[in-house]
């Protein structure tokens, strides 16, 4: 090696040499990344809202995702904390998941509402991101509901559902008289419609196993409403019509591994199994699986609000034994209890067993014995 | 009414009565006898649960002494009384106690020591060290990620210019510290010694120079100006002796070149002041 | 691909989409030319670290022991080349703390000492191939740098059957085994032979990953001849630790708090391989390694036999220097390597490669909360709570992280390198395992 | 077993485990949920030892009361009802009974003694245990009957405890915010899971 081409050589100085711990490199999936996948699960269930329900349910989404940022900068404002945290997207996907869990007509003070027992008082509270213990949307909802349980069951029909009296609407609607509407000056601004789960919970139980219990939900659970219900075409909150465009987001949370699959499967096959169980033993207490399955906020449940990472176990055990318990918790609160719906409740009642179920389902380390073998050599 | 009343303090009695001797029977025959000197004890020591006595907790700490399996002044953290009237409890009696401080033998603040290398990593100065040595060039001085302060039971240590430095009143001399920091800058001192050499490096005084404009050259200006024996050379460093430390005016009489020779005042105040200047920056 | 070749591999683990290998995979391996000084760690191996037997001025020849084991588990080390002995002297070692060195001025000549007469290893008895391996100061040369002869000498209770060379090569970046396997078949064979006589084994299979069908077609076809068994191994990081290669292999586990020897089962790097082959067949000690230099930064990577006490600045020279300042210097790969704080760092026995990482690529370690993805728990070879881990030791919770078995850790990183927080897991890990092994110690 | 009585039972076991929770919907005992609920193994504790002191007062009070308090007495050709007293006498009862619990515990099974001994002194004044066998005279009930639902009770301010302290094991290790950590976030988490058990109502 000549003098010349030694001197052209360049070496580094090690000025902008960085320590840090192995490993060096990354895989460069960032909490923000992980969110914006799961907003973009969630594009086909707000499209099916949107398409169902029209600007009422884009409004209501516009409504929860602003505050929802915003109630996420005042916090961090006044906590000191830099308010970049908002680009996480954390706020971002509570507040759509928060909207998909309203119903259509939502006013934009309960949407206000939602989102401050959302974003603080079910996660800023606890510290923000990662450490609440309980699902900020189910805080929001379940709060919402015990405090304005009327506001929060005001269902409107879905835009392809018609007052005609005939065919599948002719189960939700109870028409009003138009006549007497005019006689008495009432001014008649709006529809409203029952939703698949509010005329379950109202049906009289048959606790035999007549003909007549047979038949006791037929006007609700038949091969027609199933696939009405399948495709969204039912009352309810935003992201509870359609079973359809749920799917289809959670395939994608699945192809982009980011829940465990064990909560959707365990959570939709022990509501299958059980209401199928009591389906069978009393047909006149509650109708087949299908419809357990398709109405309600079960899906959405499953694949959106449950999976939730900071607030379900850790484990692949304990993801297990915590959908088995949403599942059994939802069915009897739907069969037995006093609310129609009861997914937001067993949510947050599984919540608050996580750091028990993720202390059993410990995982054991790869070569684990009971007694470990003593140091050779 | 009055038969109401009659009749209800007969039943009140009669069951107090039956309950009483109940009771009575229970712990009479079927009683265990425990210590009260436990908690007699447990109530004289400080209760922050320091670990100072090498034992778990205060409360471990006093069923100990009240066991004899231990003796009342090996809490570090009691005053001289509270062991007094422990001792006085348990029929010992103690010698004199001499009350220790912790110092951090360092003084390579930000301004004063080079930082090298940038760190990206965990806050805390053992995680540091087990990358590289930590990004200090001197691979001896403090690491300034305030394991230590972090580690205090009683927030003696505040971090200045990422220097520790302990607060003499606050210091109640545990030790906790003193196992914490990874590059064993701290040691425990007599609280009458004010005088101390803020280095710790055992390297050669050019080396030393080269990383930190405060170092210990081993000039011996200190070792002369001072009595036989204050101080102690060790290698290429001195060392205060604390066994027979020398006075405050020491730092006057040797001039030390370097300013490693402070008092724990005048080293407080440095890194106080320097720190506003780089506030006023 | 040969239809023949077996295809296993472990559960878990990350598999980085840029691996880097491409860089210097095809770059033949270079002999660096000699230089003028040389400064050799003395503590280059686990355990022990060896006696110096010379002093400053001192003429030693190359091959020439300069210091001798002291004690089981360590090994002697040798000049790498002829020269006089400058003296002892501290220079900036790998783990950041100055370290002590043995500078040898190079006389120019590079003349041989006289070595050791070559064995004829089918014929030899396992102590004679093993002494000769502990004469050579061979080592681990993956990373560990565990002494050879006290792996191939485990408890007389323990029956070992099986004896894997690691070809897996599963960090990123790094192609020197590669290279080695490809361009020195025949000696790695030789190798693994030797070490499995050595050992008294009769299984001996060589594990590569098939990312490296090179290097697999190339020793296939001498592999009969020296009654040697290849393995392909999917490409997953960390195919090559250890625990996770034997279960690759054998589908045997190794238990909690054991060692390889529990499964009858010993594992030696390739490399380690090749050099044991020089030693036995012609009494050359380990004086040099294969080292790749690599990342984007390096105008020319490439991989180079270099020998021990060559700086990092000189071995960088060879590549023809850096095209814009790197943001950081690693020895060993981008998984398990340790940062550098200066160039001025020599090659030894384990540094299997010399990276430099530019801005852009490195992790940016923040204090992000951790979200409970589970991303860790799925990566985790071992199979442990990364993230329940570290948690714990930021609480300062040691003694919970045991429960967690924190000391079956081994550190491979695949849980850092897909933490979405980007938490420096393994650095609070080796926390607490070093805090847990202060603690038994003290009592 | 008849509907109705099925139903009944089912009030006494899960209507009064899950539906009227002590804590959760009836916000009794709040002292020791919040007191001793920082860590599992002392919750667990806490809960062995209101589960073995409510029944067992239940049952003796439930005795007195069926037996005593209950009845009207003729004497002296006047009627007589003591059960004005039983605020007095179920507190004395109680008291009584958890010392000679406490003395015999210790006596005659230590390790016991150690993991609820701290907690038996705590439970003599609480209102939960009181609340409890109230109920049970509320509700006119009898010994086996009143013996049930106690242990029921009991069994869910068990519960509630056991959640709630493994929650706050959790909250231990995140960052709340300055203002709301110690005792706020610990009510605010306890009324979230309030709020959860509003889910079980209308079951029985």
């Amino acid at each position: 090696m000549s003098e010349q081409t030694t001197s052209r050589i360049m070496l580094p100085k090690g000025e902008e040499l960085v320590l840090s711990p192995s490993p060096h490199i990354h895989d460069n999936e960032t909490i923000q990344s992980i969110m914006l996948k799961v907003v973009l699960a969630m594009l086909p269930a707000i499209a099916a809202a949107i398409w169902f329900f029209g600007t009422n349910a884009l409004l209501v989404i516009v409504w929860c995702v602003t505050f929802c940022l915003l109630l996420e900068v005042f916090w961090c404002q006044m906590a000191g904390k830099p308010v970049s945290v908002i680009k996480d997207g954390s706020a971002l996907v509570t507040g759509l998941l928060l909207a998909l869990n309203l119903p259509p007509v939502t006013p934009w003070w309960i949407c206000l509402l939602g989102a401050m027992l959302g974003i603080w008082l079910g996660k800023q509270v606890f510290g923000g991101l990662g450490q609440n213990p309980f699902n900020p949307v189910a805080v929001a909802r379940v709060g919402l509901m015990i405090a304005l349980p009327r506001q929060l069951t005001y269902w409107t029909p879905s835009n392809n559902m018609t007052p005609d009296l005939s065919g599948y609407s002719n189960t939700f609607f109870t028409v009003p008289d138009f006549a007497k509407l005019s006689q008495t000056g009432e001014i008649f601004d709006g529809l409203t419609c029952a939703t698949p789960l509010s005329i379950m919970q109202t049906t009289p139980k048959i606790l035999d196993s007549s003909a007549e219990a047979a038949n006791n939900f037929a006007a609700i659970a038949n091969p027609e409403a199933y696939w009405q219900y399948f495709t969204g075409n039912m009352g309810g909150c935003l992201g509870e019509t359609s079973a359809l465009a749920i799917i289809l987001g959670g395939i994608i949370l699945l192809m982009f591994k980011l829940i465990r699959w064990q909560v959707p499967v365990f959570y939709l096959g022990t509501v299958a199994v059980f209401t199928g169980l009591v389906h069978m033993t009393w047909p006149g207490v509650t109708p087949a699986p299908l419809f357990h399955l398709l109405t309600g906020g079960l899906m959405l449940a499953a694949f959106f609000m449950a999976t939730d990472m900071v607030t379900s176990p850790i484990t692949p055990r304990g993801a297990a034994i915590f959908a088995i318990g949403l599942g059994i918790m939802t069915c009897v609160i739907r069969i037995w209890g006093g609310f129609p719906e009861g997914v937001s409740f067993s949510i947050l009642m599984m919540n608050a067993l996580v750091p028990l179920i993720d202390r059993m389902a410990k995982l054991k380390p790869f070569g684990f014995k009971k007694t470990p073998v003593a140091k050779g050599v | 009414m009055l038969l109401t009343i009659i009749l209800s303090i007969l039943a009140l009695s009669g069951l107090g009565i039956i309950l009483g001797l109940a009771i009575g029977f229970v712990s009479k025959f079927f009683g265990v006898a425990t210590d009260p000197k436990v908690d007699l004890v447990l109530e004289l020591l400080p209760g922050v649960n320091c670990g100072g006595c090498s034992r778990p907790g205060c409360a471990d700490f006093a069923r100990a002494l009240v066991a004899g399996e231990a003796s009342p002044e090996q809490c570090p953290v009691s005053s001289q009384e509270a062991v007094t009237q422990i001792a006085q409890l348990l029929g010992m009696t103690v010698g004199d106690l001499e009350k220790k401080v912790a110092v951090v033998l360092c003084g390579g603040d930000i301004h004063q020591t080079k930082v090298k290398t940038l760190y990206n990593g965990v806050n805390d100065c053992i995680s540091a060290m087990q990358i590289a040595g930590g990004p200090k060039s001197c691979a001896y001085g403090c690491l300034g990620m305030s394991s230590c302060a972090r580690a205090c039971p009683f927030g003696a240590i505040e971090m200045i210019n990422g220097l520790a430095v302990v607060h003499n009143e606050l210091c109640v001399g545990c030790g906790v510290c003193v196992d914490t920091c990874p590059r064993d800058l701290i040691k425990l001192v007599p609280a009458e010694a004010k005088v101390h050499i803020y280095c710790s490096s055992p390297e050669k005084a050019a080396v030393k120079m080269k990383v930190c404009n405060v170092p210990c050259i081993a000039c011996r200006k200190c070792v002369k100006s001072g009595e036989e024996g204050q101080f102690e050379i060790k290698g290429f460093r001195v060392e205060v002796n604390y066994d027979n430390f020398p006075g405050e005016d020491i730092v006057e009489k040797s001039g030390c070149p370097k300013n490693c020779l402070l008092t724990t005042a005048q080293h407080l105040e440095i890194e106080r002041n320097a720190d506003k200047e780089e506030n006023a920056v | 691909m040969n239809k023949d070749l077996k295809i296993v591999s472990f559960k878990g683990g990350v598999h980085p989409p840029k691996d880097g290998k491409i860089l210097s995979k095809k770059n033949a391996i270079q002999t660096a030319p000699l230089l003028e000084r040389y400064q050799v760690i003395v503590s280059q191996n686990i355990g022990a670290p060896p006696a110096p037997v010379v002093k400053a001025g001192d003429e030693v020849k190359k091959g020439q022991l300069i210091a001798e084991a002291a004690g089981f588990v360590s090994v002697p080390l040798h000049a790498p080349t002829s020269g006089k002995i400058e003296g002892l002297i501290d220079i900036p070692g790998p783990m950041g703390v100055p370290a002590q060195a043995i500078a040898i001025l190079a006389d120019g000549k590079d003349e041989w000492a006289e070595l050791a007469p070559p064995i004829d290893w089918r014929g030899a008895d396992a102590e004679t191939l093993k002494k000769r391996i502990l004469e050579c100061g061979i080592v681990g040369m993956g990373g560990a740098a565990f002494p050879s002869h006290v792996k191939l000498s485990p408890p007389p209770d323990k029956k070992i059957d099986y004896m894997i060379i690691n070809g897996a090569e599963c960090e990123p970046y790094l192609t020197a085994d590669h290279r080695v396997m490809l361009e020195e078949p025949e000696k790695v064979l030789a190798g693994a032979a030797i070490l499995g006589r050595a050992a008294g084994v009769k299984n001996v299979v060589i594990a590569v990953e098939i990312n490296k069908v090179d290097a697999i077609n190339a020793m296939m076809e001498k592999a009969a001849e020296f009654g040697v068994g290849i393995v392909g191994m999917k490409v997953q990081y960390p195919q090559g630790a250890e625990k996770q290669l034997i279960y690759a292999v054998t589908r045997r586990k190794v238990p909690t708090g054991a060692l390889p020897a529990d499964v009858g089962c010993i594992v030696q790097n390739a490399g380690t391989a090749a050099a044991v082959a020089d030693a036995v067949r012609s009494g050359i000690p380990l004086i040099e390694r294969v080292t790749t230099i690599t990342g984007e930064p390096v105008v020319t990577p490439g991989n180079w036999r270099l020998r021990l006490g060559t700086p990092i600045s000189a071995a960088l020279t060879f590549c023809g220097g850096v095209k814009y300042e790197p943001s950081k210097l690693i020895l060993g790969g981008p998984m398990m390597g340790f940062a550098q704080r200066s160039i001025e760092v020599t090659v030894m026995k384990n540094t299997s490669g010399i990276l430099l990482l530019k801005k852009s690529e490195i992790t940016q370690y923040e204090s992000n909360p951790c979200i409970r993805c589970g991303r860790c728990i799925k990566a985790c070879p071992m199979n442990l709570q990364p993230t329940v881990l570290s948690q714990l030791t930021e609480a300062g919770k040691f003694e919970e992280t045991l429960k967690y078995n924190v000391m079956d850790c081994i550190e491979c990183g695949a849980c850092a390198f897909t933490c979405p927080a980007q938490i420096p897991l393994v650095q609070h890990i080796r926390r607490a395992k070093a805090e847990i092994r202060n603690r038994s110690k003290k009592r | 077993m008849t509907q109705e009585a099925m139903l009944n039972m089912l009030e006494l076991t899960v209507g009064a485990m899950l539906v009227y929770n002590f804590v959760l919907a009836r916000f009794l005992g709040i002292c020791p949920f919040l007191g001793v609920s920082r860590k599992l193994d002392t919750a667990l504790g806490m809960s062995a030892a209101v589960i073995v002191v409510m029944t067992l007062s239940s049952a003796i009070t439930a005795v007195i009361y069926n037996l005593a308090l209950k009845k009207t007495f003729l004497i002296d050709g006047k009627e007589i009802n003591l059960g004005f007293l039983q605020v007095l006498i179920y507190i004395a009862v109680i008291a009584a009974l958890v010392q000679m619990v406490e003395v015999l515990l210790q006596k005659f099974s230590p390790p016991l003694y150690k993991a609820l001994g701290i907690f038996l002194p705590l439970i003599t004044t609480n209102c939960a245990v009181l609340g409890a066998v109230m109920l049970n005279s509320v509700n006119d009930r009898g010994i086996l009957e009143s013996t049930i639902f106690s242990f029921f009770s009991a069994l869910g301010f068990g519960l509630a405890l056991v959640l709630f302290s493994s929650l706050r094991e959790r909250l231990e290790l995140a960052t709340v915010p300055r203002p709301f950590q110690g005792m706020a976030i610990a009510l605010i988490t306890a009324g979230i899971l309030a709020m959860a058990f509003v889910g079980f109502s209308g079951l029985c």
